[in-house]
């Protein structure tokens, strides 16, 4: 019993302070794209191509990034024209719309909290079923992490749950196998509402390196109606922690409290 | 009106009260335990009143029963939910009045075990294995529980040469720690070590390390929990209350039945008071205990659950022979 | 006599037209004198050999004399099945018929590996997931428990059923292919611009392991090597996600028993380590450091330095954190027999990685087909005899003891030059196998290629698809309230299993 | 037509005898109510013809209590019984057995009213003879008549023994008479016995009676013989005869042979204890259900045992004289508790045999959906049973506690030691009870049918309802009104020498100097109160609530077989007390080589029926050896040997006279 408490004092306080200080990540960390429509102008097409999962493209001649497809893989800063594309470590990526997540050189529309009665009801309180629909368990990894001291989801009322019944909304990561689309359907019937969907990861969002795999039916909204998307392959802790925030309305709040000093 | 219908009246108020605040209170009871156990674990934890937020908002939420499902199911959350608040109204906290009407301990107990039985009941209602995997554990626990308790508490009962009412054994107690100060007093063995098996009781009816584990995820190794996982909104909300508050219960009858020091005997405002605050700080040190044990300890292998529940035996007959030794 | 499995090296490629062609008894019997000799199937798998027929490659291994062996026959609708005289292979011939509807004759336990639908065109689909017919224990008084594929906690999908009296568990059946992606369909024709990926996501967890098995493959197929300083750093990745994991399972141990100290420490910990590939790389899963040819990222020596430091109070801190493990007499009555798995049981069913030297089997690839900067820098085998999920633990503490010491050996002693080596073009009609260890056990990649230099055929087997029988067969007779316990301790992957 | 004619005499006179005996019952529960009230008897009642009491009998308190248990339940009983009769098929006509049924029910009364020993053992002997042939009714499968030799052996064998004990007492006689055998006279003669000679007769009159009473180890015969009846008759064979067996026992050795010594009580509070937890023990590991009932059965006689031990341990100690009344009282109110919530448990299970055709648990499942009525009654029997207030068996298992935790008090060594055990192993028999009603509720009433039968079953026909919910009705009142009923039963230890000293100042709280203050009717009025309260708050959420499969893990969806046995709901506590079940496990295991794969294996758990193993077999052997012997001028058969008892018993009563 000793030891227990000589280690524990050893081991020292190890919480985050997020969302009141900013992280420290690592400087090689690839987050937030950001597009220089400019340095296209010498032509992009070529460079397009070597995205593995199509998620750059041209749009009335303007470069498109789907954040969504996007697996952060960084093969476009080296074979498009330098600066075209650059990585930032910016790991605030979430948005609440699909399309929302396309960025065409403007600023990315982080999400917003839940509207209404929808907060109301789950803006402090937020249970989560987890369902790993096809993900190769890095994403899983990184939501798992959310619960260890460094980032202590519990202490923003946000818990993952064992009982569908118990949650208030599914995470979802990985592709939707063919083998877990009946699987992720009953998981989102069991939840009482109101509930969220949470796709997390580049495979729930889109089918990330898996589009067009028969075996696979393209993420999350294919099969479910989603309210929070977090990209990334998989997306830095502090992404999903900061998403789920932004959904609960609280680092919108901290904002403003931040304003009003 | 006569003076004892007068009497009755305010007795019955008088619990009345009391079981309305301990109910309110059971949520933060269980937050500090789990902030402290968060604390140790050099985290912040979740805040002090999420328990009230999740309530709140369960009660807000949709019902699902499932379809193999009785009205047993929907009955269960109700029962244990009153019978638990029946038994905070009962159970040993702030006052002591001989006249109050508050029952004994014993009462308690078997109120609460009405409400497990329902909740053991609609455990096995929804038909799932994991219901029934609970249903039986819970059961088994039980089994092995009950006799501890009772025993620590007729050992109590029988060393102050009283009864198990509440007014009995906190009189009884605080006039012999008055009168002789030794073999009645307070920390005298014979009730330290009823008071300890009666705790190792509480955790074990509770769900707690090394029992249960209250923190865990995992359908196959849970007691208390799997009962619970067809419960969902209000019903939810009524079962965790009730189990918030049955925790309560069980510790307030440790911090006041086994050691009823501050406990008032009159109905004066500052005597309240004082009693109040004592009360408080009792149960703030049990939840301390508790996250501590959690904290340091593993949780047993199930079918080592009655091995530790007949240690506790051992520890309440100990008990019995030192009340006779001593 | 018959002709002699084709000796081979580990991620030596070689013209196919070499590796011996049998027929059914000498296949069979190649096998199992092999096998009797002290070699494991590493790999059995189909290729289409035209004309409606398959042909059967196998990867044989021999611990010991650190060889691999190749053979091969062709089959056209059966072959004799192997798995009730040499047991390791019973999941690659339901494999095998699953894929390619060949049936091994007189299989004992012929039911679907992973639901997928057939890589033969003409082939029907196996049974729906889920509604298959599972085992059954006769008896009024059995029960059944259902657990998945969506589970209470973060894991992955896989359906769990056990045969149960009460907390007694009297069988137990692991049904998979729930993460089914079709990843080994899509790698043929390879390597293209997702190949790299597919192989990074193959199994999350282990994105180094099969990063540099894949890239040792087109290595060799290529006839190259990647430079010494790319290879230090392989090797620093690798272990670095030994570390990242084995801490990971010690903290998830600790946490299935209830136990918070080490429980939350070594979820810290854990994180700490993938925060030090993190830094080296930019992710923490080391997505993007390892391509063809060395290492995308370089360790310049002030990251090193910092490497070094971070290292040294991590390494600190988790010896710590699982010292308590062992001396908390609650924790070791959880740990200690339960979830046995006997020697014999793993020799026969050729387990490895954790599993198999939790059991007493010395077996590592690291060790006994040494690649990249394993073949300088030599890390000990770590064994315990018990066979039980202490026995799993503590290999992986002391795992994490020696792989923190050669993390730290390498970066203070990296080799100079570059990381990345442009790679020449790919050899046609030849096949390699490669082996490396990644954290959960050996990491197997066969990669066939065609007349033109690209994969015909590339066979992943991941060191979960050996040891997921394992997991089954400790469950008998052990509590069910145990079960998450065992799960834990063996740490399997799904993915990898399903591809 | 006369097919048509004679059904409709049968039912006609099958309904009309069951009528009669409402109007009997009725009549002998006044007269019990009446007397345990202590007014005087109603001028026509049970003992009397017209007004005049017929010599030799007549009802004293301690006689109440059963007369009284037995009217609570015979009237519900004849309720249910038409109905059960006519949807049966086989085994006695209904008329036949509706014939017997009244003169079972006589001679019950005939034993609870004797105030005469040659009345006493007649009546008591017609009983046993009434009892076996509905026992018989049924069915004429050879494990029925099994039971019914077994029933009929060990009673008699019982019968012997308590006889002599009455004889001991009476040989103080100098002539036998039938007035000489008048409880009067063997009172007085009782009172001049010598230690040695008292001890014999105690210990004599327990085992003998306390067979009928099925107290451990004598207990073989209940589990063998409820299944074997018709449940009506399981339910009067649980409810009042083995409570006669009790009441006899209290009757010779607390009364006749008074004054009782200490020791005795001592060894009642032991026989009581054993009784109860082997009983519940076994009872657990049951899945017949009726089984399970009547070991039950067992368990709370010896809850009533050990209230009356108690009562008679403490009766000599000054200062707790209330105590030793309450827990008299607490004894024989839960005969009367018993009574009724066992009756109601045997009712539901005969509902649920006459619908699925099956007594084992492990093939039902779901019913209290098919069988709404039932089913509630079933689980208000089971939380009686289990000891939940407010009901009933909250009541006396509650005031048994009481008074053992203030026996802690008493100056008396032994009994001073042994309270905390005993108090403990009281709590462990109440939450085993809990436990195995959980088990006997939720496995057969919840979740999904576990068979084709448990899927089709129906409801029973208004009769049988209303006999259950008039039962269930009264497990509610007894519970509320207990503390009425506390103090008209401590009435009952007047015979015995007990005298009521208790009183409580109302009729719905419990209270005393030496005990603790509760209030079943208080408890029932708040948790209603806020049941109701919430309930109403709450509706809103249960109107609107989504019906959808149980949550399976993300599966299709839930099947029966993932639900838990009734074997296996209770596998844990079998495992604590493996060394009483010695519990064993036949495997067929895997086939073929090598053992990783498994193709068949069947498995099937059973425990060691220690007592049958240890006790009974070799006694039945030796007396089989001593019949081989005997083989050439005595037919060692069965039949013959029940004839051989009859005739010795009346031999002896001759002799006797």
């Amino acid at each position: 019993m000793l030891k227990v408490f000589l280690e524990r004092l050893r081991q020292g306080y190890r919480t985050s302070a997020y969302p009141l200080e900013e992280p420290k990540l690592p400087d090689r960390l690839r987050g937030l794209p950001v597009i220089d429509q400019a340095k296209c102008a010498s032509g992009c097409e070529a460079g397009i191509e070597s995205c593995p999962t199509s998620a750059l493209g041209m749009k009335d001649g303007k470069l498109e990034l789907d954040l969504g497809r996007c697996l952060f893989c960084g093969e476009c800063e080296r074979t498009l024209p330098d600066g075209a594309v650059r990585f930032t470590p910016d790991h605030k990526l979430s948005a609440r719309r699909r399309e929302d997540l396309v960025l065409r050189g403007q600023e990315l529309a982080l999400a917003g909290a839940l509207e209404g009665e929808m907060h109301r009801v789950l803006g402090r309180s937020l249970k989560l079923r987890q369902v790993s629909a096809g993900g190769c368990n890095a994403c899983e990894a990184d939501v798992n992490v959310l619960t260890t001291i460094v980032f202590d989801l519990g202490r923003f009322g946000i818990q993952i749950v064992a009982s569908p019944r118990h949650a208030d909304g599914i995470l979802v990561t990985g592709p939707v196998t063919e083998n877990m689309k009946l699987a992720l359907e009953k998981t989102y019937a069991a939840v009482p509402s109101p509930k969220v969907v949470i796709a997390v990861g580049a495979c729930a969002i889109s089918g990330g390196p898996y589009i067009g795999h028969p075996e696979v039916h393209g993420g999350a909204p294919s099969v479910v109606p989603v309210d929070l998307f977090i990209p990334g392959c998989p997306p830095h802790p502090m992404t999903i922690l900061d998403g789920l925030l932004r959904l609960m309305g609280k680092i919108e709040r901290k904002r403003a409290a931040e304003v009003v000093e | 009106m006569s003076d004892s219908t007068l009497e009755s009246v305010r007795g019955a108020l008088i619990a009345a009260l009391q079981g309305i605040v301990l109910v309110a209170l059971a949520p933060l009871l269980n937050g500090l335990i789990r902030k402290v156990k968060a604390r140790l674990q050099r985290r912040i934890g979740p805040p002090l009143l999420q328990h009230y937020r999740d309530v709140a908002k369960l009660f807000r939420k949709e019902s699902i029963r499932p379809s193999p499902a009785s009205w047993i199911f929907d009955a269960a959350p109700i029962v244990s939910f009153a019978t638990a608040s029946v038994a905070a109204a009962l159970t040993p906290a702030i006052c002591a009045l001989p006249a109050t009407g508050q029952g004994d301990v014993v009462t308690v107990i078997y109120l609460l075990a009405l409400g497990r039985f329902f909740v053991i009941l609609a455990g096995l209602d929804a038909a799932s294995s994991f219901g029934g995997l609970g249903s039986s554990r819970d059961a088994a626990v039980s089994v092995f529980a009950e006799p501890v308790a009772m025993l620590s508490l007729a050992v109590v009962a029988a060393a102050l040469r009283t009864t198990t009412d509440v007014s009995g054994i906190s009189l009884a107690s605080t006039d012999a720690a008055v009168a002789s100060g030794t073999s009645l007093g307070l920390l005298a063995p014979w009730r330290l070590l009823a008071a300890l098996a009666f705790f190792i009781v509480v955790l074990a009816e509770c769900a707690r390390v090394p029992f249960d584990n209250p923190a865990t995820h995992l359908e196959l190794t849970m007691v208390h929990e799997a009962m619970l996982l067809e419960y969902s909104g209000p019903s939810l909300a009524l079962v965790t209350l009730a189990s918030l508050a049955k925790q309560l219960v069980l510790l307030s009858i440790v911090a006041s039945g086994f050691f009823p020091v501050g406990v008032a005997t009159s109905l004066q405002p500052a005597a309240l008071l004082v009693a109040g605050a004592v009360f408080v700080a009792k149960l703030a040190g049990l939840a301390v205990l508790i996250a501590i044990v959690e904290s340091a300890i593993a949780k047993v292998r199930f079918l080592r659950v009655p091995d530790y529940l007949g240690v506790a035996f051992g520890i309440a007959l100990l008990a019995y022979v030192a009340r006779e030794a001593f | 006599m018959s002709p002699a499995p084709l000796e081979t090296r580990n991620a030596q490629a070689v013209p196919i037209a070499d590796v011996p062609d049998l027929g059914d008894e000498e296949f069979r019997d190649a096998i199992l004198t092999a096998v009797s000799l002290g070699s494991r199937v590493s790999a059995l798998f189909g290729h289409p050999a035209g004309e409606g027929k398959l042909r059967l490659f196998c990867v044989l291994a021999n611990d010991e004399l650190g060889s691999l062996a190749l053979l091969s026959r062709q089959v056209e609708r059966r072959f004799m099945s192997l798995a009730n005289d040499c047991p390791g292979v019973h999941l690659f011939e339901r494999e095998i018929f699953e894929q390619w509807g060949v049936e091994p004759h007189g299989h004992p336990w012929l039911k679907p590996v992973r639901f997928q639908p057939p890589l033969v065109a003409a082939g029907a689909r196996a049974s729906q997931i889920g509604v298959a017919n599972f085992f059954r224990v006769e008896g009024e008084e059995v029960h059944e428990v259902a657990v998945g594929p969506v589970h209470a906690g973060v894991i992955e999908p896989g359906h769990f059923r056990f045969q149960c009296h009460g907390e007694d568990v009297f069988h137990l059946e692991i049904s998979l292919g729930y993460q089914h992606r079709g990843v080994e369909r899509a790698l043929a024709g390879g390597p293209d611009k997702r190949t790299i990926h597919y192989i990074e996501t193959l199994a999350g967890d282990t994105t180094i392991g099969h990063a540099v098995a894949h890239c040792e493959t087109l290595e060799a197929l290529a006839g190259a090597e990647a430079p010494a300083r790319a290879h230090a750093i392989r090797g620093i990745a690798l272990e670095l996600e030994r570390l990242a994991n084995h801490t990971g399972d010690l903290g998830a141990l600790a946490n299935d028993v209830g136990y918070l100290p080490t429980a939350s420490y070594c979820g810290r910990l854990r994180g700490d380590f993938l925060n030090m590939t993190a830094a080296i790389c930019g992710s923490r899963f080391g997505r993007g450091l390892v391509r063809p040819g060395g290492v995308a990222f370089d360790v310049e020596p002030a990251r090193s330095a910092e490497l070094q430091g971070r290292l040294a109070r991590a390494m600190r801190d988790i010896r710590g954190a699982t010292g308590l493990l062992w001396e908390t007499p609650s924790v070791m009555a959880r740990f200690e027999e339960t979830g046995t798995v006997t020697r014999e049981t793993c020799e026969k069913l050729g387990f490895v990685g954790v599993a198999a030297r939790a059991c007493g089997v010395g077996r590592d690839a690291r060790q006994d087909f040494p690649l990249g900067m394993f073949r300088f820098s030599q890390v000990p085998v770590m064994t315990w005899h018990t066979g039980d999920v202490f026995a799993r633990a503590f290999v992986r503490a002391l795992e994490v003891e020696s792989s923190g010491k050669f993390i730290d050996g390498q970066l203070k002693a990296l080799p100079a030059g570059p990381v990345l080596a442009a790679l020449p073009e790919r050899a046609p009609d030849r096949i390699v196998a490669t082996l490396v260890e990644g954290w959960r056990g050996e990491v197997c990649h066969v990669a066939l290629t065609d007349e033109r230099g690209r994969f015909s055929r590339y066979k992943v087997v991941d060191p979960s698809f050996h040891n997921w029988t394992g997991l089954a067969l400790a469950l008998r007779g052990q509590q069910i309230s145990d079960f998450p316990l065992c799960n834990k301790s063996f740490n399997l992957s799904y993915c990898g299993h399903d591809l | 037509m006369s097919a048509l004619l004679r059904r409709a005499w049968a039912r006609g006179a099958v309904v009309s005898s069951a009528i009669l005996q409402v109007i009997a019952l009725a009549v002998a529960g006044t007269d019990g109510a009446f007397c345990l009230a202590g007014y005087d008897a109603p001028p026509i009642g049970i003992a009397h013809v017209g007004a005049t009491r017929i010599p030799g009998m007549g009802l004293d308190p301690l006689g109440a209590v059963v007369a009284f248990a037995l009217a609570l339940i015979g009237i519900p009983i004849a309720i249910y019984t038409p109905a059960y009769l006519a949807g049966r098929h086989g085994g006695l006509s209904g008329p036949v057995q509706q014939a017997l049924l009244p003169l079972l029910l006589g001679t019950i009364l005939a034993v609870v009213t004797a105030q005469n020993a040659l009345v006493l053992l007649v009546g008591w002997e017609l009983m046993t003879a009434f009892a076996t042939f509905l026992v018989l009714a049924d069915g004429h499968q050879d494990e029925v008549r099994r039971a019914a030799i077994l029933y009929v052996v060990m009673s008699h064998v019982g019968t012997l023994l308590g006889m002599v004990a009455v004889l001991i007492i009476a040989s103080g006689s100098p002539v036998l008479s039938f007035d000489s055998l008048d409880f009067e006279s063997l009172r007085i003669l009782g009172r001049d016995m010598g230690a040695g000679t008292r001890a014999a007769v105690l210990v004599l009159a327990l085992v003998g009676f306390g067979t009928k009473a099925g107290i451990v180890p004598l207990h073989v015969w209940l589990p063998e013989a409820h299944p074997a009846a018709p449940s009506h008759i399981s339910a009067l064979l649980s409810g009042v005869i083995v409570k006669c067996g009790i009441y006899v026992v209290a009757r010779v050795a607390l009364d006749l042979a008074r004054p009782v010594p200490f020791w005795f009580g001592i060894v009642l509070l032991g026989v009581g204890l054993s009784s109860a937890l082997l009983g519940v023990l076994y009872a657990l590991m049951e899945h017949d259900l009726k089984r399970l009932l009547a070991f039950h059965t067992v368990e709370n006689v010896g809850i009533i045992f050990m209230g009356i031990g108690l009562g008679v341990a403490l009766s000599q100690t000054r200062g707790l004289e209330s105590v030793a009344s309450l827990a008299l009282a607490a004894g024989l109110f839960h005969i009367i508790n018993h009574a009724v919530f066992k009756a109601l448990l045997f009712l539901c299970a005969g509902s649920v045999h006459a619908t699925i055709h099956d007594r084992n648990l492990e093939e039902m499942g779901g019913l209290l959906r098919k069988m709404p009525w039932t089913g509630t009654c079933f689980l208000v029997g089971a939380l009686a049973i289990s000891g939940m207030p407010p009901l009933n068996g909250f009541a006396s298992e509650w005031s048994l506690l009481q008074a053992l935790i203030a026996s802690a008090q008493s100056s008396e060594g032994w009994i001073r030691r042994l309270a905390p055990l005993l108090v403990a192993g009281l709590a462990l028999t109440g939450a085993l009870a809990a436990a195995c009603f959980v088990k006997a509720f939720g496995i057969p009433f919840l979740g999904l049918p576990r068979s084709e039968h448990a899927r089709h079953a129906r409801e029973v026909s208004l009769g049988p309802r209303a006999a259950q919910a008039l039962l269930a009705l009264a497990c509610f009142v007894l519970g509320v009104l207990s503390p009425l009923a506390l103090m008209l039963c401590a009435r009952g230890g007047e015979p015995l020498g007990i005298l009521p000293y208790l009183t409580f100042d109302s009729p719905f709280i419990i209270s005393g100097s030496k005990i603790a203050t509760t209030s079943p009717f208080v408890l029932a009025a708040a948790v209603t109160a806020i049941s109701l309260a919430v309930a109403i708050a709450t509706r809103g959420s249960r109107a609107r609530a989504r019906v959808a499969e149980p949550w399976v893990c993300g599966l299709e969806r839930v099947q029966p077989r993932m639900q838990y046995t009734a074997s296996a709901f209770t596998k844990a506590i079998r495992l604590v007390f493996r060394n009483l079940f010695r519990p064993s496990r036949e495997v067929e295991p895997a086939e073929g080589t090598p053992p990783y794969y498994v193709r068949r294996w069947r498995t099937q758990g059973m425990i060691l029926p220690v007592f049958e193993r240890y006790l009974y077999d070799p006694l039945v052997s030796a007396v089989r050896r001593i019949a081989a012997l005997m083989d050439g001028w005595a037919s060692p058969s069965t039949e013959v040997g029940l004839f051989l008892t009859l005739v010795a018993f009346c031999v002896a009563l001759w002799w006797a006279l």
